[in-house]
């Protein structure tokens, strides 16, 4: 199960990639920026997952000596990189609508007044 | 402290400006001559300069044409002291045969005084080596009375 | 004597900047307020610092601070370190007096632009995320920070909105810089689930010698991500739009300061945490990379038009000495890598406010539109002057000494690894060094000699308020430069040891003797003892220089009464020669500069001129090559 | 004593007065021979001694549009800088100011004086003087390259086992193993030294930034009177310096016991060295085309010296 999480993670990321690499609609750049950082988000998660592990956070239940948590650091982690993430993208987007205000297009290949 | 070496030095390195004011190029081509090894007059310390800043002698060849009238004043003016104007040919001197040419507004000594005026129609490189040696003279008798 | 107080003194200079910013806010738009307060801000931090200096530098302490107590437990470290040897407080205090500096200079500076309120509240969360990396002892809190620079960083490059050209060069930056963060958080990521701790001593200590795939992977994600920070080849072309497009004292923060936490990033990783430098072809990596960064951008930086833009290319280029320097993996290239850093930050900032200076007055930084400003602003252009002959490496100004050194640490690395290569890397940096010179001579000759063109014939010198920074600048880079024995003694010396000794990181956050126990090996990479292979004395030269100045002065004196006259006036006599014509305005402006050299090299010029094509998308696939290639170049060679 | 023995190097011998007067007079022998060379008679060798004196009591016009204190002050500046470093050079083992600086360093301080007539050009405000200071850059572009190559081949070679930058190791190492001129490994490096001689100087046939009949003398176009003086005497005290370090470099190893008997040869040997890379070039040759130097440069000269480093490197 944990293998699907990854591969999925991998994906994710080279799906981000590749929005990036080819798309030449700038919002669909950000998307990219957006799918390769749940890409992350999902690998985090998963790192820090144990098999038949509880959540690492106060239970009803009776606490057992043979339970255990899963690791709630990369929980912690990820939580972090989601608020990041939806920073990078709220700014990008603002970017966005500044450079279509100012260029007309979102075609990153007619953005290129700064260039070599 | 250096007053007398500078003194004796100001005859023996004279450096010259040549300014063309419309001349056929006869006497210019005859200045370039005594740089040639039969005349070089190296041997005496002349040297072409590239920029009036740096010449103490001004050659002028031509009888000053209306076009070239500013500028030939203007290049003189640019040399620093002490500097000496010699006039080569018979051209700045009295404008040689294009005297009253609608063209010609020579000769130079109506505009600037002349120090040295080597005549001919062209000077021999003899008798322009002879006025350049007397304008190094003049030039060290400028220096002496500063 | 104990050191208990200083142990709180790290973190209050990163919560100095962020409370600061906080407070800016609040004061609107009462400008003497917000001045009053952030300048507070930086000098309460910059201080802290200092006094830092010596129980860490010349002491040789290792402060280590767990926020909440959280002090490791059976040498699990669960909580979150401040730690900082003499390599963190190297950079931290590199990073407190550019920040100061330009935020003195930024008080006035920003008064042209119409809504400059958010201005600070923006530089100092810049100011803090970056001293939060350099003094932070966690890797995830590293990460974090490097975020809050990032988002900082380009919230200010885009900052004078009006300009198309900032926003354009904020969104480049920011969808290339993602792949850095990403590359980081990943590499962060994988690294947790080896060790199950974010601490770095604790890493240091566990991961070495423990190199498995998931690492050698988890450590070139680190490495490009840092490298990307640091703006390294390839990555160049962002770092020199944001440079160029941010207002002047934020240039001096991105180029001075945001590059340095790069580099401190890749110190981090491949000294400490993977311990990878020393093996061979990690070396050869870092040299390659550095040299290639060094030789492009400064190629690049002859082929520009804009101010700012040939300064950001060419802050990129000494971030290739810094990184090449410290590829050796020598105690000497490593002393000389880090002395570059701190001239870097020194002589690019100067430079940056020089440019920032002659916006300010004229408006424009574009080359072809200037000239002549020596005879408007004759401080600026001697500002300039020395800021230029700083970074092209002349003597006996700081440039000089750090890359003397790096020149030597080369040539050395050729003598004992016995490859030709690394002679070649010498000759490559020197070359480097005098184009860099040549590209300096540009912009003298095309902004501050030459003619005056009309329109700036009321342009007025920057006010004094602006030009202290500048002067303080000035002077730390030749003091820097004119005592580099202070300087090894007192900077670089400890910072170098403490990038070679880790065992002592380790120790002193984990507890005496943790190292051994854990960490497979904790010899040093190379004997901490600087091998000179020639002779360089600043003083002992200026020294000379005043006493033949001296005798000459007298000379000159002795015979002024027989040398010509000195005049001075405005009249043809005193106009410029033009072959006779009356003087008009002329000037050589900087793209007709060095044809000879341009046209030998056109090809490979207009080739670099074409790859910077200034579309996104060709940023984005370079920055992911370059992914790759380190990974697999890691794969193959780890 | 000790100080005064330091004065009389600073001032006296290899110092200001020794230098500008062999400097002077190196420039002297040049300009005779190649008039000799040319079937002239040719000023006298006295002739750049006057040049100067005469300059000195010229007029100095500062334009009107120069930025004057960079225009007036760079001169010196490139001067004192000149003379300093010759006291880092070895003349025939004798080393006023050994331990100070080394070849890396002296490649560094030989740069200053153009660049202080690159700057000065510059503040004169003159197109001339732009287009010289942009010509005069590609020289000093072209120079470093197969410099650099020389002195790392010297650096290696003299190292032994190991590699060094110091001039004294260089001098040292050839007292005891001979001079490098007579080490089949290094005369390529010795070559392209001796090509690399004019250009830094700024002569025939590389005179580029200076050319007086195509752009006026260049950088100095606006110069007059003294600074122009300083100018010219830098000149012709950077033919000693160059001279000198080849010299050092190349030739270190002549010895007889006699300090002063050393010193004499080695002066000796720069005004041959002189003769062979300024005076017979200056003669022959008609001046190259901007690019032309360059390309020169990069490819033949840096050729020739890597020849050499690659020798040193993998011969023993």
């Amino acid at each position: 199960m944990m293998l699907a999480n990854y591969i999925g993670a991998i994906a994710l990321i080279v799906i981000g990639f590749y929005a990036m690499i080819v798309k030449h609609d700038i919002i669909k750049i950000v998307i990219g920026m957006g799918i390769t950082d749940y890409g992350l988000n999902l690998l985090i998660v998963s790192i820090g997952f144990n098999e038949g592990g509880t959540a690492p956070i106060f239970t009803f239940g009776e606490l057992t000596s043979g339970m255990y948590f899963v690791d709630p650091v990369p929980q912690a982690l990820t939580l972090t990189s989601i608020v990041i993430g939806a920073c990078v993208t709220a700014m990008a987007l603002a970017l966005c609508v500044r450079l279509y205000k100012e260029y007309g297009t979102l075609d990153s290949r007619r953005i290129r007044r700064l260039h070599g | 402290m250096f007053k007398k070496l500078i003194d004796n030095s100001a005859a023996r390195s004279p450096w010259l400006f040549h300014i063309n004011a419309g001349s056929c190029n006869g006497c210019d081509i005859e200045l370039v001559a005594l740089l040639t090894p039969r005349y070089d007059v190296e041997r005496l310390g002349f040297k072409l300069a590239g920029t009036p800043r740096h010449a103490d002698i001004v050659v002028v060849t031509g009888p000053v044409t209306a076009q070239s009238k500013d500028r030939v004043l203007r290049t003189i003016a640019q040399v620093p002291d002490p500097k000496v104007i010699v006039t080569l040919g018979s051209c700045p001197r009295s404008c040689n045969v294009f005297r009253g040419s609608y063209s010609v507004v020579g000769p130079l000594d109506k505009y600037v005084p002349i120090d040295v005026s080597i005549a001919g129609c062209t000077p021999k490189p003899e008798a322009i080596i002879d006025g350049l040696a007397l304008a190094t003279q003049i030039l060290k008798e400028k220096r002496g009375a500063k | 004597m104990t050191y208990e107080i200083f142990k709180h003194f790290p973190v209050l200079a990163i919560m100095c900047y962020f409370v600061g910013a906080f407070i800016v806010t609040l004061a609107g738009k009462r400008r003497m307020l917000r001045n009053v307060v952030a300048g507070a801000v930086m000098l309460i931090s910059l201080s802290l610092l200092l006094s830092l200096v010596v129980p860490v530098m010349v002491d040789g302490q290792i402060i280590t601070y767990w926020m909440g107590n959280w002090e490791p437990v059976e040498g699990y470290a669960i909580g979150i370190a401040i730690e900082v040897d003499a390599l963190s407080l190297f950079f931290g205090l590199l990073v407190a007096i550019a920040v100061a500096l330009a935020g003195f200079y930024s008080f006035r500076y920003i008064t042209q632009d119409d809504a400059n309120g958010p201005f600070f509240t923006l530089f100092l969360m810049l100011s803090g995320g970056v001293m939060g990396i350099v003094l932070s002892g966690d890797l995830f809190n590293i990460y974090v920070m490097l975020e809050v620079m990032t988002f900082a960083a380009v919230g200010l490059t885009a900052f004078r909105s009006w300009n198309p050209n900032a926003r354009e060069a904020a969104f480049k930056y920011l969808v290339v810089g993602s792949i850095g963060s990403t590359c980081v958080l990943l590499g962060t990521a994988l690294v947790y689930a080896q060790c199950h701790t974010l601490n770095l001593a604790q890493i240091s200590a566990m991961l070495p010698g423990n190199m498995n795939p998931t690492m050698v992977f988890a450590f070139a994600m680190l490495f490009t991500g840092f490298g990307c920070k640091s703006f390294m080849f390839p990555f160049q072309p962002i770092a020199a739009d944001a440079h160029g497009a941010a207002p002047s004292s934020v240039s001096v923060l991105i180029s001075g300061v945001f590059t340095k936490t790069g580099v401190y990033g890749i110190i981090r990783v491949s000294y400490f945490l993977f311990r990878t430098m020393g093996l061979t072809s990690m070396q050869t990596l870092l040299v390659f990379i550095g040299c290639v960064s060094m030789f492009v951008c400064v190629t690049m930086a002859l082929n520009q038009h804009d101010f700012k833009r040939l300064l950001a290319f060419h802050s990129i280029s000494q971030i290739g000495y810094i990184l090449t320097a410290l590829g050796l993996c020598s105690a000497l290239g490593i002393a000389g890598g880090l002395y570059h850093a701190i001239n870097h930050t020194l002589f690019k900032g100067l430079l940056f406010l020089t440019a920032g200076a002659v916006l300010y007055a004229t408006g424009t930084t574009y080359l072809e539109k200037l000239g002549g400003l020596a005879r408007k602003m004759p401080q600026t252009a001697a500002l300039f002057m020395v800021g230029a002959f700083s970074i092209s490496g002349i003597p006996p100004f700081n440039g000089f000494a750090s890359k003397w050194m790096i020149y030597q640490a080369t040539y050395e690395k050729a003598a004992e690894t016995g490859s030709i290569g690394y002679a070649l890397v010498t000759v490559v940096c020197v070359v480097t060094s005098v184009l860099t010179l040549a590209s300096f001579i540009k912009v003298g000759q095309s902004v501050f000699f030459g003619q005056l063109p009309l329109e700036y014939e009321n342009v007025k010198e920057t006010p004094l308020s602006m030009r202290i920074p500048m002067w303080i600048m000035a002077a730390l880079c030749f003091l820097t430069g004119l005592f580099p024995d202070l300087m090894v003694e007192y900077l670089l010396g400890p910072a170098t040891a403490a990038v070679l000794d880790t065992a002592r990181y380790i120790d002193a956050a984990m507890g005496a003797g943790y190292a051994e126990i854990v960490a497979n090996s904790t010899a040093y990479l190379a004997e901490p003892v600087l091998v000179f292979a020639g002779t360089w004395d600043p003083v002992s030269w200026l020294l000379l220089f005043v006493i033949v100045m001296c005798a000459v002065t007298l000379v000159s004196l002795a015979g002024r009464r027989s040398r010509g006259a000195l005049t001075l006036a405005d009249d043809a006599k005193h106009a410029t020669f033009f072959g006779g014509e009356e003087a008009e305005f002329s000037h050589v402006a900087s793209g007709d500069l060095f044809w000879g050299f341009k046209h030998n090299l056109r090809g490979y010029l207009n080739f670099m001129s074409r790859a910077h094509s200034g579309i996104t998308n060709d940023y984005v696939v370079w920055g992911v090559c370059a992914m790759a290639v380190i990974t697999v170049y890691c794969f193959i060679f780890m | 004593m000790e100080f005064l023995i330091k004065i009389v190097y600073i001032l006296i011998f290899p110092g200001l007065l020794f230098s500008s007067v062999f400097g002077l007079w190196l420039a002297g022998i040049d300009r005779k021979v190649v008039a000799r060379m040319q079937r002239r008679v040719g000023p006298p060798v006295l002739q750049p001694t006057y040049d100067f004196f005469k300059l000195l009591g010229k007029e100095t016009i500062v334009p009107s549009c120069a930025a004057r204190h960079t225009f007036l002050i760079a001169p010196y500046v490139g001067l004192i800088s000149l003379v300093v470093t010759a006291l880092f050079i070895p003349i025939g083992g004798l080393q006023a100011f050994g331990g100070m600086a080394d070849m890396v360093v002296v490649l560094y301080l030989i740069t200053i004086p153009s660049l202080a007539m690159i700057f000065g050009g510059s503040a004169s405000a003159s197109p001339f003087a732009g287009v010289g200071v942009s010509r005069s850059m590609v020289a000093i572009m072209a120079y470093e390259l197969p410099l650099i190559l020389v002195l790392l081949s010297i650096g290696r070679a003299a190292g032994g086992t190991y590699v060094t930058f110091s001039l004294e190791r260089v001098t040292l190492y050839q007292q005891m193993f001979g001079s490098f001129l007579f080490d089949w490994r290094l005369i390529p490096a010795a070559l392209a030294m001796l090509l690399v001689i004019p250009c830094e100087v700024g002569a025939h046939p590389f005179d580029v930034g200076e050319a007086e009949t195509e752009i006026c003398e260049g950088p100095l176009v606006e110069y007059s009177g003294a600074p122009l003086a300083v100018f010219k005497l830098s000149h012709a005290i950077k033919m000693f310096i160059m001279t000198a370090l080849f010299c050092a470099l190349f030739l270190g190893g002549i010895s007889t016991g006699m300090l002063w008997l050393d010193v004499v040869i080695a002066l000796a040997l720069c005004s041959v060295v002189t003769l062979i890379c300024m005076t017979l070039l200056h003669a022959i040759t008609a001046r190259l085309k901007v690019e032309q130097v360059f390309k020169f440069f990069w490819t033949v000269v840096s050729g020739l010296a890597l020849v050499s480093l690659i020798l040193v490197w993998f011969v023993d």
